[in-house]
C-alpha cells in the first residue's frame, strides 16, 4: 500500500476484517466467543501491526539516529517512515508531527511547553465533555501559572453547547475539546469552534483520540492549531501517540522534556536544542510502538471508513432500539439518542443496575463493555450519575455482536432487579 | 438464573435497608470514591470512651458487590477501631486472592464474595467501605482529640 | 521461574544465550554474520521477551484497571505481575514502583515533581560523567527554579572523583549519578557516594540504565533514593522504564502528568489524586512495554551473571589488548584501562580515524559499534574529543565477535590513515 | 583495499588542505554541531557587494564524508549567495536519496557521495559544511546590513 498515494480501499466486510484480528479468533472462555465492544477503551491490534512489530523487533532493533550500523540504518527508516505513515493518516507534514508516549502524553506536552508561553490571567477554555487527559493537564497548568479555566458546557444531549460559545471566549488564549467524547459519542463541530476560537485569539487543540480510530482525519481542513492522537486506540501498541502541531508554534515552543535526541549541543551549564519535531523528543523515541502506529495507520486507511460508518450507524441504532425495548423507563442515554454526528458508541445507564455489575453479568456471554466513569466524571456529574456503561464499536464488530449484548443485558436484568 | 458471582445471599445483603442513611450526630463521617468507576461510600460513626465504634450509618452508591459489603461491615462494626477495620480489611484482601472460605472467620457473611477472587479489578469494590468505614473511625479521633 | 524467590540460574553459555535472540540467528547481509557490540545504546530482545509481548497483545490485550470484562482482568494482572518482576529484580516493594516512558521520562519525572519541592538556592550535583538524559533534565529544572548546578568532576580516568566529592555537597538537595558510565565503563561506588549525600542533606538519584542490564540491582543496599532503568536496554520493547523512590519521598511529591488513572477524583476546577505509584502514571500505561519489561527482568534473573561478567571482563581485557596492538600510540582509551569496577564496555579514538568512519567500516563485517559523543558531549569534552567509538557487550558476546571487531579496526587503519 | 562508501578520490578531497584555516578579516563567521556526534564545522566568509561569496575557510573536525564535503563545498564556494547554497543543499539531499550520478550537475567532485545513499543516518554529515556555510553568509550578511 502506497503511502500518502491513493490507497486501494479492501471492499468493506466485517467478517474479513474480523479474520484479521488474532484476539478475536479465539474464545475467551471455553464455548464462548468473544463480542469485543470496548473499542474506545483499547482498539485491537490487527495481525499486519503484529507483523510489523515483531518484524522490527527480530530484524531491525536497534537505536536509532546515532549509530551508523546496518541495525541503525533500519531502525532510522522505519522510524522516519513510522512517522510518514501518520502524518498521511492526518494528512499533515511529517515535520510538524511529535511523537509521544501517548495521547495524554501529547496534551502534557502542549500544556506544559506552549503553556509556559501563556502569561498570568489569560484563560484557557476546556468543554464538560473532555476525557480528564484533557482536563487536568489544564488545571495543572492553570494552578502553576495563574491562568483561568473556563467552562465549556454541553447540551443536555451531551454535545458542546454551541450556542453558548460566542460569550465564553473573551480573554481565551486556547481552547482544548475533543473532536469525539468518548462517552456520550458525540462529533464535535470542530472547524467551527477552531474558527471562532482564532477570531477571538485563541489557538484550539483537538483530542482525536476516539475519532481516529474511524478513518483518517483530514487535520487541515480542521482549521485547528493541535491535534493529538493515541496509538492503542488504533491498534497500535501502547506507549505511543502523536501530536500534530501548527509549524510557527512547534517552532516558538520550548522543549519540554530533558534528555538525549533533542539537543543541538550540550555544555553542562545549559544546552540548545533541536529543531521540532526532534525538540520534543527526548530520550530514546518509542521506536518499536512507533513502527506499530505507522502499520495501524496504513491499516486503517486501506479500510472503507465510509462503508463502515453506515454500517455501524446501523449497529448503533440497533443497539438503542434493543435497550429501549429492554429496560423502557429505566433506561438512560447518556448522550444523543439520534444517529447523526456521532460514533457508533452507547453510554448508558439502567436505574438500579450499576454499571460495573452489568458489565460483570455480560462478560459471562464474551460480550466486553466498559462501566465506570470512562475518565470523563465532570460530563458523568453533570448528568448527575457515578458512571454509566457504554458499548464502543469498531469497523469489525457485526450485529451478531449487538445481539449477545442485548441477550445479555436481559440476564443483567433478571439478575440485578428485584 | 442462579449465579456465582452474584449469589442472592448477596443480592440480599446488597438491599439491606438496616443500617443505611445518616446518624443524627455522628462523631466522625467520611466519603472515598472509588477512582475507577466514580463510585462512593459515605460513613457517620459514633464511638465509645475507648474509641471503638458505638452506631454506624452508610450511604452508598456503587455496586452490588460494595454494597453488600457494606451492609455485612456495617453489620459487624460495633466494637471495632480503626485499626482493628484496617487489619480488617487487609486480611479480606488476603482471602479474597486465594478465595477460600471463610473469608474472615467468625463473619460467614462475607463468603458471598468467595467467587470475587477470579475478578482482581472488583476487589476495590468490596473493600471500599472498609477504606471508608476506617476513615470516619479516625476522623471522630481526631476530632475528640 | 519464580517471582522474587530464588531463581534457578541456567548454566552460563554465551552460544546458549546467543540462540535465545532472533536477531542474532539472521545474517546481517548475506554471509555476513551479526556481531552485535552496541548493547549499550539498545539491547536486542530474546524470544522470552518477544513471546510474552506477542501473547499478551494476542490474548490478553485490553486497556487496565477501568474495566471488568475478561480481557481488562487478564490485562490489569499481567501489568501488575509486570511491576512485581520488576521490582523483584531491583529488590524493592511494587508499591514504589513507577512504570514511565523509559529512563528519560523517569528522570524527567523527578526533575519536576521532586524538584518542584526545591527552593531557590538549592543545589543539584550532577556528574560530568552523565548521559545527557541526566543531565538536561536539571539544567532545566535549574533555569526553572533559580538552582544551582554544582559540577561533580571525573578523573583522567574517567570514573567520579570521589576526592573531589566531600568538598562540593554543601548546598547540595539532590545528587544526579550514574550507577555506570555509558561511555568510560566505571561503576560508580553508589553506596559511599549516597551516604556522603545523605550526611550533607542531600537526597541521590542513581541513573541505572547501564548498569541493570548486567544482573539484578540490590537497590536497598545501595542507600539511594531514586533510582531509575531504561527497558530497551534490558531487551524489552520501547516505551517503557521504571522510576523506584523512597516511599516517604513518593508519597510527598506532586503528580507530574496529568490526565486519567492518576486521579482519585476530577471535578471541572481541580482534582485530587491517587496514591504513589498511579499517581505517576497519568493516562493508559505502557501495558504491553511493561508486560515486555517484567519478562525481560525475569529473563535476566536466570542468567548467571557472575559467571557472565568474568567472562565478558576477559573480553574486555582481550579488546583492549587487541587495540593498543593494532593502533599504538594511535589509540586514546576513554576510560579506565583496567578492568576493575568497569562494565564490559571500551570507548576509544583513534588518531586520524573519525569514529563514524571507523563505524561504518565495522559494519561491512557485521560488527555494530557506536560513533559519536553517546549523549554525553560534556564527558568527551572533558577528554577534549568530540566522539568516540564504543563497543558495548551483553552475555552472548564471544571472542569470535571481539576478534571480528579487531579485524575491522585493522581495515579502518588501512582504509582511513595515510 | 578499494571501498565503495570511501573512494580514493573521496579520501583525497578529505585530505585537501587548500581552503582550510582561517581567513584575516572574514565578513561572517559560523560554527555548527552535528547533534548526534559533536562533529563541528566552522566557516569564515568574505562577500561582495552582491552578497556574493568572495573568499573562504573552513575548519572542519567531522568524518571524512564531512571533511570530503567541505573542501568540496569551498572548491565551489566563490559566487554563491545564502540562497543559493540553501537551494544547492536542498538539491544535493534529494540526489542522496536516489543516490543517481551526477549528484549536483556541474561539479562531479561531488559524486564521491554516490554510495551513500544506502546510508540516511550520514547524509548529515554531507550536509552540514552547507548548513554551516549558508549560516557564515547570512551572518556576513546580517552585519553588512
Ligand atoms: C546512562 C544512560 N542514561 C540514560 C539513558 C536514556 O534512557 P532512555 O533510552 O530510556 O531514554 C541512556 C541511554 O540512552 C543511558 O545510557
Ligand atoms: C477522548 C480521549 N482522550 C484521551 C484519552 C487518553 O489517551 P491515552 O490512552 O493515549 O493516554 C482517551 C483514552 O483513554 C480518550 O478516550
Amino acid at each position: 500500500m502506497g503511502r500518502g498515494e491513493g490507497v486501494n480501499l479492501m471492499p468493506y466486510s466485517p467478517a474479513l476484517l474480523k479474520a484479521q484480528y488474532p484476539i478475536l479468533s479465539e474464545d475467551i472462555a471455553p464455548g464462548v466467543p468473544l463480542h469485543y465492544l470496548d473499542n474506545g477503551a483499547t482498539g485491537q491490534m490487527p495481525r499486519a501491526v503484529l507483523d510489523a512489530v515483531v518484524t522490527h523487533e527480530t530484524r531491525n532493533r536497534a537505536n536509532v539516529k546515532r549509530s551508523v550500523h546496518t541495525l541503525a540504518e533500519r531502525a532510522t527508516n522505519a522510524y522516519d517512515a513510522a512517522r510518514e505513515d501518520v502524518a498521511a493518516y492526518l494528512n499533515v507534514s511529517a515535520r510538524d508531527l511529535v511523537f509521544t508516549a501517548g495521547c495524554t502524553m501529547a496534551i502534557n506536552l502542549v500544556a506544559h511547553s506552549y503553556g509556559s508561553l501563556l502569561r498570568e490571567g489569560d484563560a484557557i477554555a476546556v468543554s464538560t465533555l473532555e476525557h480528564h487527559a484533557n482536563m487536568v493537564p489544564w488545571q495543572m497548568l492553570a494552578a502553576r501559572r495563574g491562568l483561568r479555566l473556563v467552562r465549556l458546557p454541553a447540551t443536555a444531549e451531551g454535545r458542546l453547547d454551541m450556542d453558548a460559545l460566542p460569550g465564553l471566549l473573551d480573554g481565551v488564549r486556547l481552547v482544548a475539546i475533543t473532536h469525539a467524547s468518548n462517552v456520550t459519542g458525540a462529533i464535535t463541530p470542530v472547524a467551527e469552534v477552531a474558527a471562532q476560537a482564532r477570531a477571538a485569539g485563541a489557538v484550539t487543540l483537538v483530542d482525536g483520540a476516539q475519532m481516529a480510530p474511524h478513518g483518517p482525519v483530514d487535520v487541515p481542513a480542521l482549521g485547528c492549531d493541535f491535534y493529538v492522537i493515541s496509538g492503542h486506540k488504533l491498534g497500535a501498541p501502547n506507549g505511543i501517540g502523536a501530536l500534530w502541531g501548527r509549524r510557527e508554534l512547534l517552532a516558538a515552543m520550548p522543549p519540554f522534556l530533558g534528555g538525549g535526541e533533542m539537543i543541538r549541543s550540550v555544555r553542562f551549564e545549559s544546552s540548545t536544542y533541536a529543531r521540532p519535531p526532534q525538540r520534543f523528543e527526548a530520550g530514546t523515541p518509542p521506536i518499536g510502538p512507533a513502527v506499530g502506529l505507522g502499520a495501524a495507520c496504513r491499516f486503517h486507511a486501506g479500510i472503507d471508513h465510509a462503508a463502515a460508518n453506515r454500517h455501524l450507524a446501523a449497529l448503533t441504532g440497533r443497539l438503542i432500539e434493543g435497550l429501549r425495548q429492554r429496560c423502557g423507563d429505566r433506561l438512560r442515554l447518556i448522550g444523543p439518542g439520534d444517529l447523526a454526528d456521532r460514533l457508533p458508541l452507547v453510554s448508558f445507564t439502567i436505574k438500579g443496575a450499576h454499571p460495573h455489575d452489568i458489565c460483570q453479568i455480560l462478560d459471562r456471554r464474551g460480550v466486553a463493555l466498559r462501566g465506570g466513569h470512562h475518565c470523563a466524571q465532570v460530563l458523568h456529574e453533570a448528568y448527575g450519575v457515578a458512571g454509566s456503561t457504554r458499548a464502543s464499536m469498531a469497523a469489525f464488530n457485526d450485529a451478531g455482536d449487538i445481539d449477545a449484548c442485548l441477550a445479555g443485558i436481559e440476564d443483567a436484568l433478571r439478575i440485578l432487579l428485584p | 438464573m442462579t449465579d456465582d458471582l452474584y449469589p442472592r445471599d448477596m443480592l440480599r445483603a446488597a438491599s439491606d435497608v438496616s443500617r443505611q442513611g445518616e446518624l443524627p450526630a455522628p462523631d466522625g463521617t467520611a466519603a472515598l470514591d472509588n477512582p475507577f468507576c466514580g463510585d462512593r461510600v459515605e460513613y457517620d460513626v459514633t464511638l465509645d470512651e475507648g474509641h471503638k465504634i458505638r452506631a454506624v450509618r452508610h450511604r452508598v452508591h456503587a455496586c452490588v458487590l460494595c454494597q453488600a459489603s457494606a451492609s455485612l461491615l456495617s453489620a459487624m462494626a460495633e466494637g471495632l477501631d480503626a485499626e482493628t477495620i484496617a487489619a480488617t480489611a487487609e486480611d479480606l484482601l488476603a482471602a479474597l486472592k486465594t478465595g477460600e472460605a471463610p473469608l474472615l472467620p467468625g463473619h460467614p457473611g462475607f463468603d458471598v464474595f468467595t467467587s470475587v477472587t477470579k475478578h482482581r479489578a472488583r476487589f476495590a469494590c468490596v473493600l471500599l467501605p472498609f477504606e471508608t468505614l476506617e476513615a470516619a473511625a479516625r476522623d471522630a479521633g481526631n476530632k475528640s482529640a
